[in-house]
């Protein structure tokens, strides 16, 4: 069989076979609506409660302050749809930064398009990082909501998140920020971080697809996204996907177990990785901070070559990467996080994102590291662009 | 989401390199796509291509349009290259995906605008060149 | 062991053997994200193809006119929402009834008291049904969306869809309609019926959790509720959960095998249930049509009792069913459904819904004919308010 | 949902049924939200309580909760029959869902109101009964 390499860990996570088995009571015998009155209901309720509890311990938050959603994707967009609908009263201005994921990015311009809310959209340095100087002066007496991702998904940049929810708590402005990509790979502590709402996707930490959390500081008011039954304390419709809860709580306890060593393994892999492409291939650059990265984030630049076609190469040979192409994203544009760097679009073109997990060897990491050389090195000969 | 034809003109595209005393070069597409293609023509009296080799920067779909391209004209005179449409290559790829038509586009824009180099310097003048601008193809091709 | 016999199929049905298999795959090996380029992803995105082929064809659809979504609720919100502040410049009127579910009634009122729309609530007759005419007459010029259940969760009343369709069509108002119960119970074909927008979930016809779907007809105008990723054709963000998508197009195939015959079989046990309940136990009331009713639905009054200490005494005995009582909805008040109907609050306390599946067996429906009379007589003998 | 003690009350519920001589009957709650419950008292000269029936309309939690009621205050004097909270009546069942607390409190509800009927009829005052209102007692326990 061809060898295989998955490597696109940001992307989506496989289930680990301990989340598998505890959702497979809860499809196959366990059934039930968690809001039933009767035993096969009130069975499903218990193990709801269960996973919240867990995933409560995991953030220092209460089981109370955590709502299930479907998603990453939706906890931003009810965090930020939400708070924003809710507390117009007080202002009108939310701010972000350039570099957020689409689905925060796309919600706030969808507030300042639709429904007259204005967004300052803060830049970030060559790193990824934003100022928080910046920061500050951007805060109006209309700011009503910061919205700054924890950790970037493609370049892996880890933001001062305690200082900026310093400022917000100062400032008394609410503080959103999307913890998908961090969550299982960096300590994340509600308290300790001043944070208001924060966003969580469980197939990122080899948990089910479909299912996702948001925290929520008590005192923080939303409009629902989602209006309905009274489940999730009436904050949240739709009947519970047990499995996917469940699936949910047992990844996030898996997470965090031996959660320093792990995010050391990690580290150890992605610089291997890092250093020995920047070493071996000339005219690359790695995107993202160097140390203020995600343990498991390697993102970097090959002159002269597209995105696609190296994904594409690296596929032949059983890696599964991704890339800030184009191609990839159902748009023609390269990503966004790439141009605020301050890349070129030619250069954004020819990136790669390689994003380990636990599954993940060294004898993996030397395999990409043995392959990726002459593929790229074949793409130059074929680019236009491209002289010796 | 690509066949088994593009794959394998990607994986061992034909007439890749340069010619350096071409007699007619082609260049379009824009870097905002990621897509710049660049084609070499080498053609002979009775206005037979000869030879051609691409140099492309791009997607899976725009090399394997390019190998196929320069497949399909090799050997074609001028005319018969000129009316080689995007459609052709599509077809002869055994499809590409609706966002990947582009860079069809791309290949059939490349030797129009190497055509149109040869026929400037030979003074040469093609009715199926008639509209065409190879600066906008270099621009812009959406 | 004790005898169980689940009837609550309404408020959410078991995964069948099928549906799990052939999402075993896609949660065990076919990881990857549908959007990726890589093999892995590939896979996925076929599977998630297939499924919406499939569910399209139950539909008279298009496949391309298949939205995945988190579940019913989120497709009613989507629809609602969606259509209204897209449509805004048209219109601020929306007709709904008295007897949706909450996914639509609270998200109505919410467009109401947040979003300066007006809404009509149409009423219904003692049997559920809303009157054509009333209808019509409530279309003003500013009416932009009629939004009328299907069929009714609670006392599964159909409404006159393809009427009301028609209605919707000449009027030039957009009409969606909540599938949700109906889908798997009778057949929906959107073009014949003029349906605009339809919301299904999957848990409802065996398929998994977490999981639905809205049919949106070309030509239609939404805003997303979901902003994000590129993901459903750029109208619904978040990583596609691809083991639910895989389930609900297997579950919808399965349940739209020999339709007919299983409709038949559903009301033979239903009216089985519906006779032998009103014969044997005096003071009690159907609720609902008699025959323009779901297949599987059966909601009886059973007067000087209350709901809650119904169903916890039919648990007693194995026996999973719902109520339309405050206490199962984590709300006090009665059922708004029954009392649309004209019930007092009391009658309405009394009323218990049974829901038929697949898996109900004769024997089953004979056990609760057999455990209900006692129940129901114990607990009126504990009842002030009954006198013999 | 509900602790076994409740279960086993709701079960088994104890005293349950009328006193057709009753020295004292009392009716409390709203249907509004299902609830009503109707207490019946045998009064002995001492003041003690030596017999007590009821009926419940409800959910589970007030059937429950007027059977452990009526079992704590059986035996007992009025005065300290007067002094049973919803909250030992809570304690006693093992606890009660935070939405189910009114229930206990349509139990203590309704020893007051069947005490006020025994106290109005036997021109007897109890400091315990200062502030409550019968009437509004039946009309909504919220
Ligand atoms: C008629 C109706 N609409 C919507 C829903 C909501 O579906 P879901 O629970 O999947 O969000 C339900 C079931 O709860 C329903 O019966
Ligand atoms: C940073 C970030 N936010 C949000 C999301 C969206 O999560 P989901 O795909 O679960 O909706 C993702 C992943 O796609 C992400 O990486
Ligand atoms: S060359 Fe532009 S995407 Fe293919
Ligand atoms: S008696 Fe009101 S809900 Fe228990």
């Amino acid at each position: 069989m061809k060898k295989r390499v998955y490597m696109d860990y940001s992307a989506t996570a496989p289930m680990r076979e301990k989340v598998l088995e505890e959702m497979m009571d809860f499809m196959k015998t366990e059934y039930g609506n968690p809001s039933s009155l009767h035993s096969f209901g009130r069975e499903s309720k218990n193990a709801v409660d269960t996973a919240r509890d867990r995933i409560a311990k995991t953030l220092n938050a209460k089981s109370r302050e955590i709502y299930f959603t479907g998603g990453g994707s939706e906890s931003d967009n009810w965090a930020i749809k939400g708070y924003a609908f809710a507390n117009r009263n007080k202002g009108n201005h939310i701010i972000t930064t350039k570099i957020e994921h689409h689905a925060v990015l796309y919600a706030v311009e969808y507030l300042e398009k639709e429904h007259g809310f204005t967004a300052t959209y803060l830049d970030v340095d060559e790193d990824g990082l934003i100022d928080l100087e910046e920061l500050k002066n951007a805060i109006t007496d209309e700011t009503i909501l910061i919205t700054v991702m924890f950790a970037n998904n493609e370049i892996g940049t880890i933001q001062p998140i305690k200082e900026i929810g310093a400022i917000a708590r100062e400032r008394k402005v609410a503080f959103h920020t999307d913890g998908v990509q961090i969550y299982g790979n960096g300590k994340v502590d509600v308290e300790e971080l001043n944070i208001d709402m924060l966003s969580l996707s469980a197939h990122k930490i080899h948990g089910p697809k479909g299912i996702g959390a948001l925290y929520i500081r008590p005192g923080i008011r939303l409009h629902n996204l989602i209006h309905g039954g009274a489940q999730e304390r009436k904050k949240r419709a739709g009947t519970e996907n047990v499995p996917g809860i469940v699936g949910f709580g047992k990844a996030a306890e898996l997470a965090h177990e031996n959660l320093e060593e792990r995010i050391q393994e990690k580290t150890r892999l992605r610089d291997k990785l890092i250093d020995g492409i920047l070493e071996t291939i000339p005219h690359t650059l790695l995107n993202g901070h160097r140390t203020k990265r995600l343990p498991n984030n390697t993102n970097i630049s090959f002159r002269y070559i597209e995105g696609e076609s190296l994904l594409l190469s690296l596929d032949m040979v059983g890696i599964a990467a991704s890339s800030g192409s184009a191609c990839t994203s159902g748009s023609l544009d390269p990503s966004h996080v790439l141009l605020s760097l301050g890349l070129t679009h030619e250069v954004a073109h020819g990136s790669l994102r390689l994003t380990i997990g636990v599954y993940n060897t060294e004898e993996e990491v030397d395999y990409v590291l043995e392959q990726l050389p002459p593929i790229v090195e074949r793409l130059r000969q074929m680019s236009p662009l491209y002289e010796e | 989401m690509y066949t088994e034809t593009v794959m394998e003109h990607f994986t061992n595209p034909r007439n890749v390199g340069e010619i350096k005393d071409a007699d007619g070069v082609g260049q379009v597409g824009n870097p905002k796509c990621g897509d710049i293609m660049k084609m070499y023509f080498k053609i002979d009296d009775q206005e037979v291509i000869t030879d051609v080799k691409f140099k492309t920067f791009g997607c899976g779909s725009a090399i394997a349009s390019s190998s196929i391209a320069t497949e399909l004209i090799k050997g074609k005179t001028v005319k018969e290259a000129l009316n080689i449409s995007n459609k052709k290559v599509v077809e002869e790829l055994g499809g590409l995906p609706s966002a990947k038509i582009h860079c069809s586009v791309l290949a059939e824009q490349a030797i129009k605008s190497g055509i149109y180099d040869y026929a400037s310097k030979n003074n040469k003048h093609y009715e199926e060149l008639e509209g065409f601008d190879p600066e906008a193809a270099q621009e812009d091709h959406h």
